[in-house]
């Protein structure tokens, strides 16, 4: 795919749309400091349609113009499916000739987090998006442990249960929460388990970069629009690879 | 629907006389005068199409070439197909061709000569005519084969690129987003030109030129993509401006669904000559009567020059008298596309009650015409969140009152022509608002006496005491309009573009297209 | 207001007599047993305040110690004024300090000893309650000498940067820009805490810790700013958690007007046992009476979990339940800001008629309390404009249904904690619908037998059925929550955090603060 | 003034919010892309928040994060009004004494634009947000010419009028139709005029860049949110500065 520019009304008119708070009353310099910045952004002419006081400190500005970068689809670094998507019989059927039992999950929303969402579309029965959750594969036994689980408990759960993965959901992001939490499991299960037993790792999320699975220290990561599917076939393939 | 108002009948038809009064000597105006541009829409019905290497289209070729020789009171069909059946071209095309080079000379025939060429001319316009069927016909075929807009109100979309290549697939896409109807605007300064481009274009101005190709190109587009979608999108142009009936005889020929087409808007936006606009008007709206094409009228504009709630009785009384000059022309209540706005100033107390009041009001004078509603522009600026909120409670009050025709905000419209998102967005503000609603228009009922009919009544009673006032007037609405009672605008009679193509008919006056649109022939 | 739905009065009390058999065990559990937070809220209504150098409340410590030496259900009054009457201690820092040192050990007096340790522990306690009237008096003062907020609903919004310092400017902020009612959000976990964190913080996640000194600064700060404005602006915060006793009295105590308080929540959606919030929520509804602050509910949350159309009849009992336990606990009609929700999935046909149902359910079920409006949560998306709209429409259906607190909705609901942006776009949202719609709210009135009354039956209703069936359970309600009945979360009564820190409390059981705010000393 | 950043909701955040649509069908390379555009335009992480196919060739984006760039207001340069506001009266008394006539002002929207309500709003008596238009000026003649007046036509009335000021209107900023028309019309006045005899020339509009008017060739340029006394102030400052 060649080069591309964001699109308004015209192939290659480059028009972006961009709103922000400076902190500084309104004034003319006020507009002057938000085209600057939108200039910055590489929006050149930055029309500052908008400007809106709030209050004596701070000052709302919507601005149009055209961005002068390209944008090169090629370059782009995604996390694509890199396994099979299979059904639930087969999720079945491989996970019982692989293992010859049934795979065990742990799931929990960890540190102070206690959105079950997330990970209970996942993980129960009701599922979502209409797909049914890991509740309802006959050969994955599920244990969701639910909210605010410390992360010392779910080491331990994990332990307990024999764990073969470990899901963990993470929504709340202010100040970073949801990374440090996850490196903060992660870290627990590789001093908890020599690396050939530790369990899958799994994190999931809405706000999660994809591609920041390694950084992170787990076996995968899970953005947005996950279907209990993806994390089931994700699971087998990374089972079968470890058994081969 | 009707009946949430408890609108007195006696005045509902109080009013329709009152505009039937102001109304009848604008008829007897029109009937009265020709124009170089319904001559020129007669050429074009008879075939004539293209335009010399300047860009100037042979129909104005020929039709000035005529006019210096015999003036065009007369019209022009007998002195051109007088000159046709001499021999003097073996087809319109040459002929004019021959009439641009100075190489023929043009007369007024009588008696047989006068009968064989109006006979000629009958036939080669009838043809046109015939077309004109044609075409609606094939809608009508399309619409049953294909499936229509799934629901009311049709979802009224325009594009303004100004390039028609890439105002087709953004028309296309705004299609498959859900558009039931498609307008492709036009580049500013074309009501101004006297003549129609030609060709295809792509350097319009906010717009796109109206051209005979250009609306051949986006129908054929839109017939493509009605046929993957399952039901008929409709086209929309404007029949406005000095070339108004050439552009309504090309939108029937092309097959264009609906037009903008105000028997005021000119003269008020475009300071177009009063007499030029309403003989204009009259011949465009008895074509788009015979192709079966719905009009769309220009109330809504008032609103943006006055204030919509002290001016609110402006927009009912124009569309009193839209609806005359649209009966007479012959156009059935079906094709009414009657104008209002939500234009009322956000910051005016109640402006969501006044809206429905004004909205209910339209609906209920008018029940059987669809009704064209039109977004807040007026007030929009250029914070695009209040924007799509006020276009939400547009959508809302449309909903609650059963406008026939949501034309659709945007919320960039203090900021520039729409993009391609601003449209997918505000057909999500649509979708999200009628499906919500539902069928709220069913529970909502304003309490009797309450606010809302006590205000539709008052409009009502205003626009009444307005048609009155403009009855008392000496020259009745052309004074109204020299005046300034719409839009604020103050427009003489022999004020404003275009007059000087306005010719009174003389007694031996022939036009073909008339006769066959009238009946007459 | 009343009567536009034609809800059945037989049903209505039906209803009521119904949530009255299902709260009184509750009641009488609740009777039954203190928890380590009530008797530490006693000792904070006492004055004890301050923390160790490890940030461990002084209150924690005393109980603590009292609880390893006597156990907790004759409650600390006894023990911990005894050591003081005993000369251990010369006040009650000096006396958790020792305890904490482990150089003071407790007993249960009896006998004279007994009486004289209970006498000064009213005494006590008891200026912490004036305290508390003071505050109450205090607010009402203000409020008559700078005024109240302009107009119903109020309009209240959340601020939640985690820093208290920058929590004040915004607050400030969004109070001049038109909030009537700012709620500072907690830092998730907190609720989790078996203490409450002292001081002024800068950290927290998602929110700023609910402390005695950052309640102090913020109503300090919006004092200043009410003074600015002319209008008395409200500060809420949470009673929730493990502990919601304490926070109640430190909320009655720093004089903040409104409080999340339900009997529920803490159990469905923190996993708190039962039998401690139940125990935990009486007595911090008694002190909520007393201090004149209005409670919100959180039904708006089984929404969050559950479907807002399966499961609204949930919320309807939810709230008959609050209302139940809230009156109880000695609160007015016009302290209950019961909650409910637009949280109806924007797909669902019709959502606003269903929406406008419900929510005029709640309005005429509960006439005389000021009911808290929550905005759509669960379907805003990363589509920021989206969100803009959906929250306008929940803002139309406030105005429609004359709902008591409007909590503003963000555009960016599902994206980040609001910014300072987002608050005032919320707020301009909410001025533009309530000024568009004015008394819209008048006209309004849906046909008898329409969709809108026919939906309001039959949630209340369901309602009914839903409260019949909780009365057949062995335990009642306590079997329901453990049942999933409300949103659809399971919590058996012996589960969840916090029962270790219930106690049966013995037949010498002693509490001044229960005394006084019941009126039994 | 110090160095500043946008503000989300914490002082140095730098938080923005953008949108934009890029001409590629929706996948999770589309969505890599705009997060490539956001970060080109400084803002990491970016967070793509919402992704919206419109169609099969176009994808509609709102971005959220920080921006790295600092706004420095002291670089802003701002065309503030360097002449003194004046009252009716006082415009009136100076033009009296300055010129000893009254003084001609010619107005117009040119080219094909129609939008006359924004030169309405300067030139009628009923005027703009409370204030009266130039026509309640005793002092001043003013000739509204209304719209779509070309070029030579506005010329023509200016030399016909005597204008000493010619004030014009543009709306329309589609394909920069604005900028072109100023440009056109100064030159042709530039052309009629020996430099000492031209009028003075403003122009007007709700997107124009009040900084361009050298580029354009004009002595003033007006955009949103004037009002008509800050039209006449100026007049008065200018024409008392050509008599000096
Ligand atoms: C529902 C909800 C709640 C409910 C939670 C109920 C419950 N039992 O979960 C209640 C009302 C209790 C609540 C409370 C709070 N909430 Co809340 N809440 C939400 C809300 C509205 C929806 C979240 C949701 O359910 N989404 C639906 C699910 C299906 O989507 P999902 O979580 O993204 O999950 C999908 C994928 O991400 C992925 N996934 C998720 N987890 C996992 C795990 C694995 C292993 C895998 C494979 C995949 C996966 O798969 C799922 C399906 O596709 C959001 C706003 C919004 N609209 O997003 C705010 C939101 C998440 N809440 C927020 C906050 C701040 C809070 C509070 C902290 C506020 C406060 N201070 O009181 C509290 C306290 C909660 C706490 N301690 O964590 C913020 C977070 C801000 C941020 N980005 O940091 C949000 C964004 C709202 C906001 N703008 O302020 N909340
Ligand atoms: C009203 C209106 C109309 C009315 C105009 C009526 C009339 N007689 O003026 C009607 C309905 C006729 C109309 C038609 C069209 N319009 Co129009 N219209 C608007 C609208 C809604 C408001 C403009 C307005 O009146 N603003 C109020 C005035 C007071 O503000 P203002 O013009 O900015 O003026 C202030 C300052 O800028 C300044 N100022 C302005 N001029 C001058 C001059 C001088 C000398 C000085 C000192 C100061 C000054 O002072 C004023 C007071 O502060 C805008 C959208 C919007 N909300 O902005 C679209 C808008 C301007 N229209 C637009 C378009 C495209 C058209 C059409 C071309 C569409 C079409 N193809 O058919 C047509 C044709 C018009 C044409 N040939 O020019 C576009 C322009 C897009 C662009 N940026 O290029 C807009 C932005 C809408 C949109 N998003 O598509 N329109
Ligand atoms: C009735 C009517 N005609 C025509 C137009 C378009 O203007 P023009 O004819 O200048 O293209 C409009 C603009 O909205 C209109 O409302
Ligand atoms: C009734 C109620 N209590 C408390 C809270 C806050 O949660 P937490 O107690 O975890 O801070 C909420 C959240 O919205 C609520 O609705």
């Amino acid at each position: 795919m060649s080069l591309l520019r964001p699109y308004g009304d015209t192939t290659g008119d480059g028009m972006v749309q961009v709103s922000f708070t400076l902190p500084m009353a309104h004034s003319k310099v006020a507009e002057g400091a938000a085209a600057q910045l939108a200039e910055k952004m590489g929006i050149q002419p930055a029309l500052v349609v908008h400007a809106k006081p709030m209050g004596p400190d701070f000052t709302f500005f919507v601005v149009y113009g055209p961005v002068r970068h390209l944008v090169d689809p090629s370059l782009v670094e995604v996390v694509e499916r890199d396994y099979p998507l299979l059904t639930a019989k087969e999720v079945n059927a491989r996970v019982k000739s692989t293992l010859r039992r049934r795979l065990v999950v742990v799931g929990a929303c960890i540190g102070t987090d206690a959105h079950t969402v997330g990970i209970d579309a996942i993980l129960n029965i009701k599922g979502f998006a209409g797909e049914k959750g890991l509740e309802y594969y006959r050969e994955l036994k599920v244990v969701n442990l639910g909210a605010q689980v410390s992360v010392p408990d779910l080491v331990g759960h994990a332990i307990e249960e024999k764990a073969d993965a470990v899901l963990v959901s993470q929504v709340v992001t202010q100040r970073d929460a949801h990374l440090l939490n996850t490196r903060e499991m992660s870290a627990a299960f590789r001093e908890a388990f020599p690396p050939a037993r530790r369990p899958v790792l799994i994190v999931g999320g809405p706000r999660f970069d994809e591609s920041m699975a390694a950084e992170l220290g787990v076996d995968r990561v899970f953005a947005r629009g996950t279907t209990p599917v993806d994390v089931a076939s994700f699971l087998v393939h990374r089972l079968e690879k470890r058994a081969s | 629907m009707t009946g949430k108002l408890d609108l007195d009948p006696v005045l509902v038809r109080r009013a329709r006389v009152l505009a039937r009064q102001v109304g009848r000597p604008i008829v007897k105006l029109a009937r009265q005068h020709t124009t170089v541009s319904v001559e020129r829409a007669t050429l074009r019905l008879a075939g004539l199409s293209g335009a010399d290497p300047d860009g100037t289209p042979w129909v104005n070729r020929l039709a000035d070439a005529v006019r210096a020789d015999v003036g065009l009171e007369h019209g022009l069909a007998l002195p051109v197909w007088d000159a046709l059946v001499r021999g003097e071209g073996e087809d319109l095309l040459v002929l004019a061709q021959k009439a641009a080079a100075g190489s023929v000379r043009f007369r007024l025939p009588d008696g047989r000569d006068a009968t064989r060429a109006q006979a000629a001319a009958r036939r080669q316009v009838g043809a046109g005519i015939r077309r004109i069927d044609a075409q609606r016909k094939a809608r009508e075929r399309l619409i049953r084969t294909m499936g229509d807009a799934p629901s009311q109100p049709w979802i009224y979309l325009i594009v303004a690129t100004g390039d028609i290549y890439e105002d087709i697939p953004q028309a296309q896409a705004a299609a498959r987003a859900g558009a039931d109807v498609i307008a492709v605007i036009r580049s500013t300064g074309q009501s101004l030109l006297d003549y129609v481009p030609e060709g295809a274009t792509r350097e319009g101005f906010a717009g796109t030129y109206a051209t005979q190709e250009n609306f051949r190109l986006m129908r054929a587009a839109l017939d493509e993509t009605s046929r993957e979608l399952g039901r008929y999108v409709r086209l929309t142009n404007y029949a406005s401006g000095l070339c108004m009936p050439e552009i309504a005889a090309l939108a029937g020929l092309e097959r264009l669904d609906m037009m903008l087409n105000d028997s005021m808007y000119g003269i008020l936006f475009r300071d177009i000559n009063p007499i030029r606009t309403f003989v204009d008007q009259r011949f465009s709206r008895q074509v788009h009567a015979r192709a079966g094409i719905v009009i769309n009228t220009g109330e809504d504009n008032y609103l943006t020059t006055a204030d919509a709630v002290e001016a609110a009785h402006t927009v009912t009384t124009s569309q009193l008298l839209n609806e005359f000059f649209a009966k007479e022309a012959g156009l059935a209540d079906w094709q009414l596309g009657l104008g209002h706005a939500f234009e009322i100033d956000p910051d005016v107390p109640s402006s969501l009650r006044l809206e429905l009041a004004h909205a209910l009001l339209a609906r209920e004078l008018f029940p059987k015409a669809p009704l064209k509603w039109m977004p807040p522009t007026k007030h929009m600026t250029g914070d695009v969140f209040r924007g799509y909120l006020l276009d939400g409670f547009f959508n809302l009050v449309g909903a609650l009152t059963g406008q026939g025709i949501l034309l659709v905000g945007m919320m960039t419209e203090a900021v520039v022509t729409p993009w391609l998102s601003d449209r997918d967005l505000a057909l999500q503000n649509v979708r999200y608002v009628l499906h919500a609603a539902g069928d709220l228009q069913a529970d909502f009922r304003p309490l009797p006496g309450s606010f809302i009919p006590a205000r539709a009544q008052q409009v009502l009673g205003e626009s009444i005491d307005l048609l009155e006032r403009i009855l008392e007037h000496d020259r009745g609405l052309l004074d109204a309009i020299a005046d300034g009672t719409f839009g604020l605008m103050r427009r003489p009679p022999d004020g404003g573009r275009g007059l000087d193509g306005v010719f009174r008919k003389a007694p031996a006056y022939v036009n073909p297209a008339t006769d066959l649109l009238e009946g007459t022939a």
